[in-house]
Order: structure tokens, then C-alpha cells, then sequence
């Protein structure tokens, strides 16, 4: 038995593979985040002003929020569908770590719903008229700030797995949380644009995301278990 | 030791020991409330530059001191509520987040009304005290707003203790980075710690008076929520039967 | 002691040196605060004591029809 | 080889077992009965650790389970009332994660394990459109595959045809021959001949 | 029989009643789309400018952009629970008039999570600024505004009442057809900021809401019939 | 009172039923029989207008149901595998609501059916504290309150004890002595002479 047992990292490529697996198969996983960001945004100029002036200065204030909505809308679905049929279960009796398997599904969850958001930005930066030198910045803030979204989402996801209607419930939960990550995402940006360097906030975010990448799964995996009772 | 903890952790035996304490706290609180009262309202001289509006200052001082209490409070009963299993922790933590959702409250809106007088507005954004104070009420109303989400009440109690646990390292972070935030727009926060300085040793004893008043108040009322919530989950028991009967 | 009071009158007492709405404001709030989470808690108990009774008393008189049948 | 001692579980005050106590060792099969709402699932969960509102002690091998997870998951195999199958993963790719989970596998296995269920032809086709007796099959497909020593298997027989019923009860002999042990609830009276029965409620 | 068979008027009237009564005993029906709006507002703060120049421009913008998020999100659970535990079918059957059953419920949604958020509006217009003259229009257009949303909001989710995770396509669903709402609503704000009428812009408001009100249930009743089908 | 006449009813390209005839009439029970999937609830929801992917025509005394949906909807009750029960509300406070959407009641039927079907002590306490047994008795406190002439029942006895379903095959028979009918799927043999068997698949 031992020697067809596997190890912790085939397990966890088995489940990274599946779950993007399945997103693919869906696609509305893939498209819906990124259809989400880009109407939301659009709503700014309606709403607000359509003067480039005026939406170059909210310009990055106004994708981070908008990112930051997308993502927690569609965290909405990362436990959901493998708690109805059964598959979550599953994953709790596996004999490996349920720290690795549960980022393995943030990775993947990431992959399908942040990176899109964080690749189409520049697009949406052109049209709110942001600066091109701080093109680099908001991307790499982008992308430092998106998966650290994503594991804090999956807390908040997992305890409220068994729920009916969460889309409210999560916001509340989640958002609150994530104004370290809105701050300083948009001082980065905003101090690009003053010609100062970003790299201070940059790194404090990186630090943020080391820390959320080694405690968020823990709790995520702790949640889990508590919800599947 | 063990013995002790586990005792201290059985509801009937709570709810007896508490039942004793309560007239004492209740007292005592009392006897504070009124002299921190009548103090500030009617013997505080006017500060030498805010008038008599530092009537507000002593309430809002001490119940804002007293609301960063919370988050601390539900770590711990969180903690114990998942490592210990303890039911009565999350009896307490169920009520600490709703009287904490309450502190916050009254903390922004006397705040608010003290800044109408200072400022000359009700609310700043460029202030990072009441940023961080609104989104611990923010935290909190998700915590109240989980536990009547989730029907089963063990479910409950566990998620709404990890929520505690992750939120209060969140209020830490949120209450940093706010800060930081805030001195990076303005240099000078229009709440500045300096100003009282000023004030006379009067005004920081009824300070201190309230402050000790307002906690004794927050025990008090989360005592008393606390058997509420014993009498409610343990109503099979046949001590509450009795009790009732006897009541 | 008398002398230390702060104000001449009542009316100046009330009129807090001009800002009456915004202390006692502050005042209501707080009196309402701590009255509600004083009183509501209690109230709740006498609302719990008399459920326990109607229900005992309804399982009481299940049980006695059970035990007639 | 799995001992649950003096168990009691309440849910909202109503007590569901107290003082249960099971014993199941190799090349047993062991069929839980109860009426609806008995507490036979929550017994499976609180025996798989997925439910931790009981008191009282389980041990695996005469050691407490909580002392070795990793050990014991390895070799406990548990398929609920909820099989653990995606809607829209095929038969194959389900097969392929859930097994990886536990052991390592080659797709060969995994297509010899279909056809044995009755699925060939459907192995690459998305679960939805697998009709309900089928979409069990899938799940049950991985008993044929799993090493694991213990089963447990909630109401597995629900949804199947008379075919496949008869040849699920094989596989529990095969499996208690071959030295395992497996916990079972159903409604339906097993045709086992070795067959132990545990009643609750 | 006949006797004691209801006129419409009472079962729209014990629809109302249930909705009603369900939303208060849930609680997070109410609270929730009141907290994400002034949570949503209150991130712009400090995503774009926490000074109150720049927050004066914006707020009228950013209120309506949070309120439209808000109704959209609180839409989720209008059929979804009902759906679940078989009351919809009921509601189907009934002898009377669907239409004026979903109006039931789509007031009582609105009365749960449109009024409270437009009653806490000013006290967030004051937060970010707006100045005091445009707090009537914006009061009203919101008022129009929401009931409208509302109504589109049913036609998707009664569309979408069997699908698993639905938050994000909702969102794709009705955030377009939104936006002539958005439009006038922050078009009559900003005319009154410049002591103009907004009174044109807000009787279109009205004949959309008029429109909404005779056609958006009777889409919503033959989409309800479509997804229990 | 309801006839169907060649119904044919598709699902994914695979038939259900064709060809189908049925006839139920004043004072009769009849029981649809057939395995798991063999379409027993699809036809039930399309004789209550649910469902209309079929072909054929469905009758109420003699006409054509869509012509006359108000008539036909205020003499139908139906209870499905969902029975319309919300969790959230308490027994009285679900019964108030579905039964106004048919007919006038006042809460002292309300209170005296519940009392019947056993839920004495429970009317004021919320729906997901019951049991699923009780959950099941609300609903048939429903069968107590109607008036109404045809009662579309899909496996009411589900979750049932044995004095359960004594009592509502009591129901059942005096709707059919009251000149009701009845159409009702299980898989429970039923324990009522005068029943019409009508087997699908
Ligand atoms: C973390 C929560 C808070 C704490 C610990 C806190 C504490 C204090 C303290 C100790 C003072 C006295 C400082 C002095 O003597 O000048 C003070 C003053 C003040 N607080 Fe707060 N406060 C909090 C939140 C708030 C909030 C939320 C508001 C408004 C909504 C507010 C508005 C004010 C104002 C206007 C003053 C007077 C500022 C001044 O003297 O210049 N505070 N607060
Ligand atoms: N999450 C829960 N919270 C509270 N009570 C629960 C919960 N889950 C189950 N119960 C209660 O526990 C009892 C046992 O449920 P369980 O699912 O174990 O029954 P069972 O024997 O498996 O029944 P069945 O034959 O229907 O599968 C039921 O009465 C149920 O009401
Ligand atoms: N929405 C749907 N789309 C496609 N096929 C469906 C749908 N609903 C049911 N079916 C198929 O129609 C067939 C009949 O289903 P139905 O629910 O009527 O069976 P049943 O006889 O009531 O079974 P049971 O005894 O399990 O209740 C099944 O094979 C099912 O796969
Ligand atoms: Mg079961
Ligand atoms: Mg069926």
C-alpha cells in the first residue's frame, strides 16, 4: 500500500489540474470576473464624468475598487459547487495537508478569475485616462493585491459554504478587510505619479501576501471544517 | 487547574457565581456612573479653549476606550471557543459583538458631535481614528451578521469564533494602515492627543472616573446578556427547570 | 462644594455655553445607550422565564395525555 | 480494527445515542439500521471524523484516531450520501482527482474500473448527462480502484438497478475476503450471508 | 366553495404580509444591502481622495454607482430560497394572477433593501460631501431609481432562479440595462448643483418607473414559469 | 373530472412516456407506479401545468385546462418532493400564507389542523427546528384546510412514521367519499382497497 501511496505534491497538482479543469469547462467562471470589472468600471464615467481630466485623477482609485468587487463576487463559487456534490468531503479525508490543497485551489481559483482582471486593467487604465507611467505600477500592484483578495475571499467563503444566498454576507465579511490592500494599492500608484518610487509600498505588500499565503489556507482549511460538520 | 477551567466553563456554575457578583458590579457601577456624571456636568470647569463642550470629551473619551476592548475580548473567547470547546465562551462572544457593534456606535456618533463643534464638520475622512473605528463597527456587524446567517448553532459558534480571531487581526492591520494613510495625506490629524494638555488634572480624574464607570457598564449588561443566553440554551436542563419553577 | 458648580442658573446649566444640541445630545445617546443595554437584557429575562413556563406547561399536560391513552 | 467507545451525540438537545459502543474488525461487514433521522449518517460522520459534536472515544488500531490522521485517512475509503462526483468533469476526470487523493493511479486502472461498473462508452462524457443510477455508479468505481482497508459507504445502494446492487454486495464480500471491513447503511435487506447489524434509535 | 375563495386582492396582500414577515425574521435580509452600500461608499474615500473637494465631485457619482451594486447584489435571494423549498410552485398555482403576486414580492424586496438604503443616502451624501442643496433630488431619483432596479433585477433572477452561482451573472444581466437609470439620476444631482430644474430628467425617471411597474412582473411571471419548468 | 390523451414527453431525446391515457374521475384514488427516472413526477407536473415540454392533450371536465386555468388551479392542490414549506416561518405562519392563495382561513383551522396532524406545542416554533417528519406534517395539514377537488400528491409518505401514514391513507380515502380525486406516487405498497394502479417505464 505504501508504495502506491502519493505524495503531498501530486496531490496537490491533482487538484490544481481539476479545478482549472473545470473552470474551462464552465468558461462563465473565466468570463463572468472579467465582463464584471469591465462594466463596472464603465459605470464611472456615466456616473460620475466623462471629462478625461477628472477620470485621470480617481482613474487607479476606481479599478482597484472595481478589482476588488469582482474578485469578492467571484470567490462565490470556490467551495459552493464541490460542497453540493460531495467532492469537499472528499478533499477533508484526504490523508495529505489540507493547508496545500486548499491553496492549490486559490492558485487555480486565481488563475481563472484574477489574472484576467489584472491583464485586462491596462485596457481600462487607457480608458479612465491614467497616466502611462503608472501603467507598471498599478499592474504590479495589481498582482501582488489580487491573490492576497483571493485568500482572504476564501475564508470568508468557507465559513458561509452551507449558506443559501451569500453574495451580501461575503461583501460585508471581506471588504472591510481588504482596505490594507486598497491603500496600498492606490498610494503606490498615486506616488508613481508624483515621480516618487512605489517600491516601499510594493514591498510592504509583498510582505502581506507572504503572510496571507502562509496563515490565510489555515484558516481557510480550519473554516472548511467547520462548515462541512 | 484543569478542574478549575472546566468548572469556570459549565454554565450553571457561571450563571450562580454571577448571580452573586451582579449586585456588587451593578453597585459599584452605579456609584461611579453618578459621581463621573454629576462631575462632568455640573463641576468640570469649561476647558480654556473648547468651552463646556469638554462635557463631551469625558463620555466620548471613555466609551471609545472602552469599544477597543472588544476585539481582544472576542479573540480570547474565540480562541477558547475552538481550542477548549468552552459552550460559555461563545455565549459571551455572541453578546460581546453586539454590545461591542453598540460601543462603536456610540463612539462615532459622540465623536461626531464633539466634531461638529471642533472642525466644524461631522465627519473626516483625513482622520484615521474614526476610519478605523468605523470599519471595526464594519467587522463587527459581520461577525453579528454570520451568526443569524448560520442556523445550526455549533456551526455558528465556531465560524463566527475564527471570524473573531481573523478579524481581530485585521482591526490591527486596518488601524496601522489607516494611520499611515492618513499621515501620508495630512500632517496633522485634527484629533491631536496634545491638545489636553492644556486641561487641568480635573478633567482627566473624571475622565477617569467615567472610563472606570463605562467598564463596569460593559460588564454589568454583558452579564446579564450572558444568563440570557445560558437560560435559552440550556432550558432542558433540569437546574433551569428548576429554577424557573422556583422563579 | 456648591461653589464649584460650573454655572449661575439653570438655564445656563441647560444652555451648556452655547452648545446645548450638542452635549446633551451626546448625553441622551449615552443615556439611551446604557439604559437599553441595561434594561433590554432584563426585560428579555422575564420574556424567557414565562416561555419556559407556558412550554413546561404544555409538555406537562402532553405527558399527561400520553399517559391517559 | 476500529473501536468506538461509550459514543453520545445530541443535536439541539435531542440525544441521538448515548453509550453506543461498535467494534468492527478485518473481514467484517457491518450494516447500520435505524428508521429515518435515526442518526445513522451522523454516526459515519463522527466514525470519519467529518462531524465532531459527540463524546466518547474512537480508535483505530487501539490508538486514538486523532493521533493519526494521516494514517487512518489513508486507509479509510468514505463515499456519503453525497458521492463526490462534479456535474461537469467526466467520469474519467472525477476518477482521476478523487483517487489521487489517496493513492497513485494510471489511467488504466481508471478505465477498467468504469467498464467494470457498467460505464463504458460513457467515460469521457460530462456527469451531467449521466442519468442518477449511473452518476452512483461513478462513485463506486473508486471501491474497485481504492486500496483503502475500511469502506464506508452511505445508503450506496440507492439508485441502483437490481444488476447493480447484486454486484455491489460482491465487492463487500470481495473486500471482507480480501481482509478489509466495511460499514454500511441501507434500507434494503443485503444478501450477505456474514453480514453483522448494528440497530439505532 | 366559492365563498370562501380569496380575491386577488387578499392573496397579493398575504404575499406581501409573508415576504415581509420572512425578511424580518432573517434580519440579514435588511441589514446586508444596507451595510455592502455604506461599506462600497466608504471605500471610495480611500481609494480616490479623502479630501472633501475632490469627494464633493465625485459623490453624487459614486452614491448611485454603490446603490445600483447594492440592489443588484440584495436581488439574489428574491425567488432563490422560495425556489429551493418549493413555495414558488405553489405560487404558480395559485388561481390568481401571477403578476400580481411577483408585484407582491418585488414591492416587498424593494420596502426590504431599497428603502433603507436610500433612507441612509443623505447621511453618506454628508459623508462624502455632496452639497446640501442636491440632497432633495438625489433623495428622489434614488427613490425613483431603485423601485426601477428592482424590477429589472426580478426579470434576471426569475431568469436565473435554477442555476448555482449566479452572482456574477446577474451582475452582466442587469448592470447594462441599468444605465439609463444611472444616467438620469446623476444627470437631475448634477443639474440641481448647477441651479438648473431637474424636474425634465426626473419625470422621465417617472414614466420609466410607470413602464417598469405594468411590464417588468408580467416578464418576471413568464420567466418564473420558464425556470421551474 | 381530468383526462389526458396521447401524452408524449421527451427528455435529452430519450421518451418517458408515449402514447399515454389516463382518466381519473370523481371519487377515485390512483397510484402512479415505476422505477426511479421513469418519469412519474414529470408527468404529475405536467398534468399541474408546470411542465409543458410534452405533446397531447390534458382535460378538466371536458376542457382544455389552459382555457380555464383559474377554475383548474383554485380545485388543485399539489405537494411536491419540495413542499413549499419555508424554513424560516413557523407552521402557522407557512399555512397562513399557502392556503390564502386559494381560499379564506382563519387561524383557528389553521391551529386545529395542525393539532391533527400531530404539531400540537410546535406552531409557533420556526420550520427548520422540526424534524423532517414534521416538516412533511405541515404540509399535509394543508390536505385538512383545502376544499379543493383534485390533490396531486408526489411521495407524500416520505419520511412518515407508521401512524403518519395511517393517517393521511385516512385523508386520502375520505377526499375520494367527499367526490375528490386523488393522484399519488410512492414507493410504499398502500394500504387502501379502492385504488386504480397506473404503472409507467
Ligand atoms: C478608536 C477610537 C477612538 C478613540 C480611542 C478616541 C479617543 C479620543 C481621545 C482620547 C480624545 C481626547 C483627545 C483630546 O483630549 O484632545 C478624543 C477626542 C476627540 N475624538 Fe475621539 N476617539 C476615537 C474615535 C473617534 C471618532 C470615531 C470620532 C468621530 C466620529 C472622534 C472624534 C473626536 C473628536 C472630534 C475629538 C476632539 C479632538 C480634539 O480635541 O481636537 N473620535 N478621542
Ligand atoms: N446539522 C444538524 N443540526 C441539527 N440537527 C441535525 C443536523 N443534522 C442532522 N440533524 C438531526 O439529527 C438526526 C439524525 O440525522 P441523520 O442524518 O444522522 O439521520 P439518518 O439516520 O442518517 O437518517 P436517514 O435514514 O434519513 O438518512 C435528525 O433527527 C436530524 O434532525
Ligand atoms: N430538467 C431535466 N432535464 C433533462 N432531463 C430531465 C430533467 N428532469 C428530469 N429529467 C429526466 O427525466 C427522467 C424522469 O424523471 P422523473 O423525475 O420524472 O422520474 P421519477 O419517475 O419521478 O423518479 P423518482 O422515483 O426518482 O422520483 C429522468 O431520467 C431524468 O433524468
Ligand atoms: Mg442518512
Ligand atoms: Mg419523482
Amino acid at each position: 500500500m505504501s508504495a502506491k501511496q502519493t505524495t503531498t505534491s501530486a496531490a496537490f497538482l491533482a487538484t490544481l489540474k481539476r479545478d482549472l479543469l473545470i473552470a474551462i469547462k464552465k468558461k462563465n467562471d473565466i468570463v463572468n470576473p472579467f465582463m464584471f470589472f469591465i462594466i463596472v468600471v464603465s459605470l464611472f464615467p456615466i456616473g460620475i464624468s466623462p471629462e478625461s481630466d477628472r477620470l485621470r485623477e480617481i482613474a487607479a482609485g476606481v479599478i482597484w475598487i472595481s478589482v476588488l468587487l469582482a474578485s469578492m463576487l467571484s470567490m462565490d463559487n470556490l467551495y459552493r459547487s464541490d460542497y453540493e456534490d460531495g467532492s469537499l468531503e472528499q478533499l477533508l479525508l484526504s490523508p495529505h495537508p489540507l493547508f496545500f490543497l486548499v491553496l492549490a485551489k486559490n492558485i487555480s481559483h486565481w488563475l481563472v478569475s484574477g489574472l484576467p482582471v489584472v491583464l485586462v486593467s491596462p485596457l481600462l487604465a487607457y480608458m479612465l485616462n491614467l497616466p502611462a507611467q503608472a501603467y507598471g505600477t498599478l499592474i504590479l500592484t495589481l498582482l501582488l493585491g489580487t491573490p492576497i483578495m483571493s485568500l482572504i475571499g476564501s475564508i470568508a467563503v468557507a465559513l458561509t459554504v452551507g449558506l443559501g444566498s451569500r453574495g451580501l454576507i461575503l461583501a460585508v465579511i471581506t471588504l472591510p478587510m481588504s482596505v490594507p490592500v486598497l491603500i496600498f494599492g492606490t498610494l503606490a500608484v498615486q506616488s508613481t505619479l508624483n515621480s516618487l518610487s512605489p517600491l516601499g509600498y510594493l514591498s510592504l505588500m509583498l510582505v502581506m501576501l507572504s503572510v496571507a499565503i502562509s496563515l490565510a489556507p489555515l484558516a481557510s482549511a480550519a473554516a472548511l471544517r467547520i462548515s462541512v460538520n | 487547574m484543569w478542574l478549575w477551567f472546566s468548572k469556570l466553563g459549565s454554565p450553571k456554575w457561571f450563571y450562580e457565581l454571577s448571580g452573586r457578583w451582579l449586585p456588587w458590579l451593578t453597585a459599584a457601577m452605579i456609584i461611579f456612573m453618578t459621581i463621573g456624571l454629576v462631575w462632568g456636568l455640573l463641576f468640570l470647569p469649561p476647558d480654556y479653549q473648547q468651552g463646556f463642550t469638554s462635557r463631551i470629551l469625558i463620555v466620548h473619551v471613555a466609551v471609545a476606550g472602552t469599544s477597543l476592548a472588544f476585539f481582544p475580548l472576542m479573540f480570547v473567547a474565540g480562541t477558547i471557543t475552538l481550542v477548549w470547546k468552552m459552550k460559555l465562551a461563545d455565549m459571551v462572544a455572541k453578546n460581546a459583538a453586539i454590545l461591542g457593534a453598540w460601543f462603536s456606535f456610540v463612539t462615532l456618533a459622540t465623536g461626531s458631535l464633539w466634531g461638529s463643534v471642533m472642525w466644524g464638520t461631522w465627519w473626516e475622512w483625513t482622520d484615521s481614528r474614526l476610519v478605523s473605528m468605523l470599519f471595526q463597527l464594519f467587522l463587527l456587524i459581520g461577525v453579528i451578521s454570520l451568526r443569524s446567517a448560520l442556523e445550526d448553532s455549533e456551526t455558528a459558534a465556531k465560524a463566527c469564533a475564527l471570524l473573531s480571531i481573523v478579524g481581530c487581526i485585521n482591526v490591527v492591520i486596518i488601524k496601522y494602515s489607516v494611520e499611515w494613510w492618513n499621515t501620508l495625506h495630512q500632517a496633522s490629524s485634527p484629533i491631536s492627543t496634545d491638545s489636553s494638555s492644556p486641561n487641568g488634572p480635573e478633567f482627566w480624574i473624571a475622565t477617569l472616573i467615567m472610563i472606570v464607570a463605562v467598564y463596569l457598564f460593559l460588564s454589568v449588561s454583558l452579564i446579564l446578556a450572558t444568563r440570557n443566553e445560558i437560560l435559552e440554551r440550556e432550558r432542558r436542563s433540569q437546574w433551569v427547570r428548576d429554577l424557573v419553577l422556583k422563579s | 462644594m456648591l461653589d464649584a458648580i460650573q454655572f449661575a442658573s439653570f438655564a445656563e446649566f441647560l444652555d451648556m455655553g452655547g452648545y446645548a444640541f450638542n452635549v446633551w445630545s451626546v448625553y441622551a445617546i449615552f443615556a439611551i445607550f446604557i439604559t437599553a443595554n441595561l434594561i433590554l437584557p432584563m426585560r428579555k429575562k422575564q420574556k424567557i422565564i414565562r416561555q419556559l413556563k407556558r412550554r413546561m406547561a404544555v409538555d406537562a399536560e402532553i405527558q399527561s395525555e400520553s399517559d391517559e391513552t | 480494527m476500529l473501536t468506538a467507545h461509550r459514543l453520545f451525540c445530541a443535536r439541539d438537545d435531542r440525544v441521538l445515542f448515548k453509550n453506543l459502543n461498535l467494534e468492527l474488525s478485518e473481514g467484517q461487514i457491518m450494516q447500520l439500521r435505524g428508521s429515518n433521522g435515526s442518526g445513522k449518517t451522523t454516526l459515519m460522520r463522527i466514525l470519519c471524523g467529518l462531524n465532531d459534536s459527540y463524546e466518547g472515544s474512537i480508535k483505530w488500531y487501539g490508538q486514538e484516531i486523532a493521533d493519526q490522521a494521516v494514517n487512518f485517512f489513508s486507509s479509510l475509503l468514505y463515499i456519503g450520501h453525497r458521492v463526490g462526483v462534479s456535474k461537469v468533469l467526466s467520469p474519467v476526470e472525477n476518477l482521476r482527482w478523487s483517487c489521487s487523493l489517496k493513492q497513485r493511479v494510471d489511467d488504466e486502472a481508471i478505465y477498467r474500473a468504469l467498464a467494470e461498473v457498467g460505464l463504458r462508452g460513457f467515460e469521457e462524457s460530462p456527469c451531467y448527462t449521466l442519468s442518477a443510477g449511473q452518476h452512483q455508479r461513478v462513485s463506486l468505481a473508486r471501491l474497485i480502484i481504492s486500496p483503502a482497508r475500511l469502506w464506508v459507504l452511505d445508503e450506496p445502494f440507492t439508485t441502483l438497478d437490481a444488476k447493480g446492487v447484486a454486484q455491489l454486495e460482491n465487492l463487500l464480500q470481495r473486500q471482507a475476503q480480501a481482509g478489509g471491513a466495511v460499514l454500511v447503511t441501507t434500507h434494503h435487506r443485503l444478501n450477505i450471508p456474514e453480514l453483522t447489524v448494528l440497530s439505532l434509535g
